[in-house]
């Protein structure tokens, strides 16, 4: 019955932790990232904005090789590794589209335009949040673990799709602006401090998911006795 | 490890439903030639257990072996199994010919008209047999499904509940035909509640409560020779 | 600089969102299973109970 | 094995053709679609085929749901779905089955929807009809693969049109925008590398998803 006593113990570490990150990477983004010339501060939106990005793709992958092993093995441990990478995927591609939009607006004046890297980042939004709509609509077990596996698998075959048909359309966002060394170095630590937190929520929403389903096997049991 | 006289054998069979664990770790076998009938209550699960053992549900854990192999490991397999359910399983806008011409063929019998002519005329429809199946009666409906589920004249049948909404003289059709099939050393298991039914026509008679088979679920060797000779004599 | 800070608060307020609802489904999981132990508890009272009285 | 295939499929157009259960919602949606959209263009002649092109996909996306949806409503009375497990086929032959009526059902819409648009954006698809034919073919296909695994998935849940159509909208965007930029080639009559590319890119799409299909389509159909 000990299984949940533990989770006390790791909520300084965890709180402590984000908040450190969280502050560092704003002063480092603030004040010791140089000045973009033609973009001004707008630019520093990049590093919050490149990091979330690249949160929700990995985020997608991972997502997909958790389907792919909860497939070949049927354990459930899989599927709640597969649950809370959507969840944290679908909370980093929200903010892509945010903090996106918010740069588009001071960039290009305006919040919204259909390039294709745009395209494709809606479409990243709408398989997460499809895959948690599906999810929603199944009872917790097997089945769902099985659909949600088809599901995401067939969408990371369709996301280099996309993103293929979109870029043939042409567009106008940057694919990969030069940068100072420095920035590169800013950048670098913002994506190592956001992959880390998102990590660790990770790590304790699939332990809590683990700790949910125990409770549930245990109802069961004391309903049949 | 299986036992080869055996024609289905489920090992430590469970099966879960939603938050229910509608089959608990059950061992079963039935020896090939035998009659089993499966009694129990509404909702302990008979239905479930014959879809586990005909592999049309996958079990939670545990295995189903049919003549000791394996049941869901090659879909050519699935001509050892005929099954009758309390759904038809018959496609309502296709004519009584066509629907077991259709299952005919994708069963891959040799002469699929011919065979559709044969058991139309046993289950005693052949006037109908171009009406389409939603504009026949129940009970009718009823005999065209036993018919199609015998259309690859499979070594194992499984019913669920036949005899219920069977009136009198179907149900005597039923348990003829039923009869006849053992004659012929084929496997036979049926769910019912009935218990007159059971003790008339078969071998062993199983109970199913909360999850757990009760009766003999695995027989010995010997018992079954038994059954055997009795069937042979 | 209000840009960068609108998107900085943005991932802020996303991970303290969260956080939260981390917390909000842990406090749920231990009153479930507070309830459950006491009820698994109080099944094991009565059958033992039960057992002293036959 | 593929005499079995047919005899499915068979199955399938034969219920269809007595029940019609599919067909004329989905034709007639696509006529309202086609007629609204067209309602809507003002343009002038040098934009209408991009237009037209992007509506024409759509207008086929759409309509074509309401066949996907249907996907082996055949099956969804009297147990018969357990019927069709419990014969000895792979459950990819199933699936290539399913696949072949949806298929056949957006050609059919095709065939409908091509020569309306012609009509009403005033726009000549049908220059270059084979050119057409193969963009249509293979669009259907990729759409028909995809539509009928999701299908699947989908089957039984509460609220099913709404997360259908949720599902299969952004996975089939690449269809819709090869679509549309192919048929825009074929309608000012350019049908060299550019649309030959986009042509490959729908081949790519349709194999990706049929064999994807036929691997995974086991495993949404299990109990």
């Amino acid at each position: 019955m000990g299984i949940i006593t533990t989770s006390k113990s790791g909520r300084p570490v965890l709180w402590t932790s984000l908040v450190a990150v969280l502050l560092t990477g704003a002063i480092v983004a603030m004040y010791l990232a140089p000045t973009e010339q033609t973009m001004g501060d707008v630019q520093r939106v990049m590093y919050v904005h490149i990091a979330v990005a690249w949160l929700a793709l990995l985020g997608f992958v991972a997502m997909a090789a958790c389907g792919l092993a909860y497939l070949l093995s049927r354990n459930l441990w899989w599927d709640q590794w597969s649950m809370a990478t959507c969840e944290i995927g679908w909370l980093c591609s929200t903010l892509t589209l945010v903090t996106g939009s918010l740069w588009a607006h001071a960039a290009w004046g305006t919040w919204w335009t259909w390039d294709p890297r745009l395209v494709s980042s809606f479409i990243l939004w709408a398989f997460y949040s499809g895959n948690l709509i599906l999810r929603s609509g199944l009872d917790d077990g097997p089945q769902r673990a099985r659909l949600s596996a088809v599901l995401v698998i067939i969408g990371v075959a369709d996301v280099p799709l996309v993103v293929m048909a979109t870029r043939w359309f042409r567009g106008i966002h940057p694919v990969s602006p030069a940068m100072e060394p420095s920035m590169r170095y800013v950048l670098l630590a913002s994506m190592v401090g956001l992959t880390a937190i998102m990590t660790l929520l990770l790590v304790r929403r699939r332990t809590q998911l683990q700790h949910e389903s125990l409770v549930m096997q245990l109802q069961m049991q004391a309903d049949e006795n | 490890m299986t036992n080869q006289k055996s024609a289905i054998q489920a090992q430590r069979l469970s099966k879960r439903i939603g938050d229910r664990r509608v089959l608990r770790e059950i061992d079963l076998e039935i020896a090939e030639g035998e009659c089993v009938a499966l009694t129990g209550s509404n909702g302990t699960g008979k239905t479930t257990l014959l879809r586990c053992l005909s592999a049309i549900a996958r079990p939670t854990s545990g295995k189903v072996y049919w003549f000791g192999r394996p049941a869901a490991a090659d879909p050519a397999q699935r001509r050892l199994i005929g099954m009758v359910s309390h759904e038809s399983r018959l496609y309502a806008h296709l004519t009584l010919r066509e629907n077991l011409v259709f299952a005919a063929r994708l069963f891959s019998v040799a002469d699929p008209g011919e065979r559709a002519e044969q058991l139309l005329k046993q289950i005693g429809l052949v006037s109908l047999a171009d009406r389409q199946v939603g504009q026949i009666s129940r009970g009718m409906g009823q005999r065209l499904a036993l018919a199609r589920a015998l259309i690859h004249d499979p070594p194992i049948l499984l019913l669920d509940e036949p005899f219920s909404g069977l009136d009198r003289s179907s149900r005597d059709w039923l348990a003829r035909l039923l009869h006849e099939r053992r004659e012929q050393g084929r496997t036979l298991c049926f769910s019912t509640h009935d218990e007159q039914q059971t003790g008339q026509i078969a071998d062993r008679t199983l109970t199913l409560s909360g999850g757990f088979l009760t009766g003999h679920p695995v027989v010995a060797d010997q018992s079954m020779e038994e059954n055997r000779h009795r069937h042979a004599a | 600089m209000g840009t960068f800070m609108m998107a900085y608060l943005a991932v802020w307020l996303a991970v303290v969102f969260y956080v939260g609802r981390l917390g909000v489904r842990q406090h749920r999981l231990q009153r479930t299973l507070h309830t459950l132990q006491e009820r698994i508890q109080r099944d094991a009272d009565q059958r033992e109970s039960l057992a002293k009285s036959a | 094995m593929a005499s079995k295939l047919w005899w499915l499929i068979h199955k399938d157009l034969v219920i269809e053709y007595r029940v019609r259960q599919a067909w004329p919602a989905m034709l007639l949606l696509g006529i309202i679609v086609a007629v609204v959209f067209n309602l809507q263009m003002d343009l002038l002649p040098e934009q209408r085929p991009a237009a037209a092109g992007a509506l024409l996909w759509l207008a086929i996306l759409f309509a074509g749901l309401v066949a996907i949806e249907r996907t082996g409503a055949a099956e969804q009375q009297d147990g018969c779905w357990d019927g069709l497990v419990l014969f000895p086929l792979p459950s990819s032959l199933i699936y290539v089955a399913k696949l072949a009526v949806n298929f056949i059902a957006l050609l059919a819409l095709e065939c409908v929807l091509v020569p309306l648009f012609v009509v009403l954006a005033d726009i000549p698809l049908l220059r270059h009809a084979w050119a057409m034919l193969l963009v249509a073919v293979l669009g259907s296909l990729g759409m028909a693969a995809v539509g009928t695994l999701v299908s699947a998935m989908t089957h039984g849940l509460r609220q099913r049109g709404a997360i259908l159509s949720l599902l299969v909208l952004p996975l089939l965007l690449p269809v819709v925008l090869a679509g549309a930029e192919a048929s825009r080639l074929v309608a000012v009559g350019d049908v060299g590398t550019q649309w030959w590319r986009w042509v490959q890119f729908l081949g790519a799409f349709a194999i990706v998803f049929t064999t994807l299909g036929i691997v995974l389509f086991g495993f949404l159909v299990e109990e």
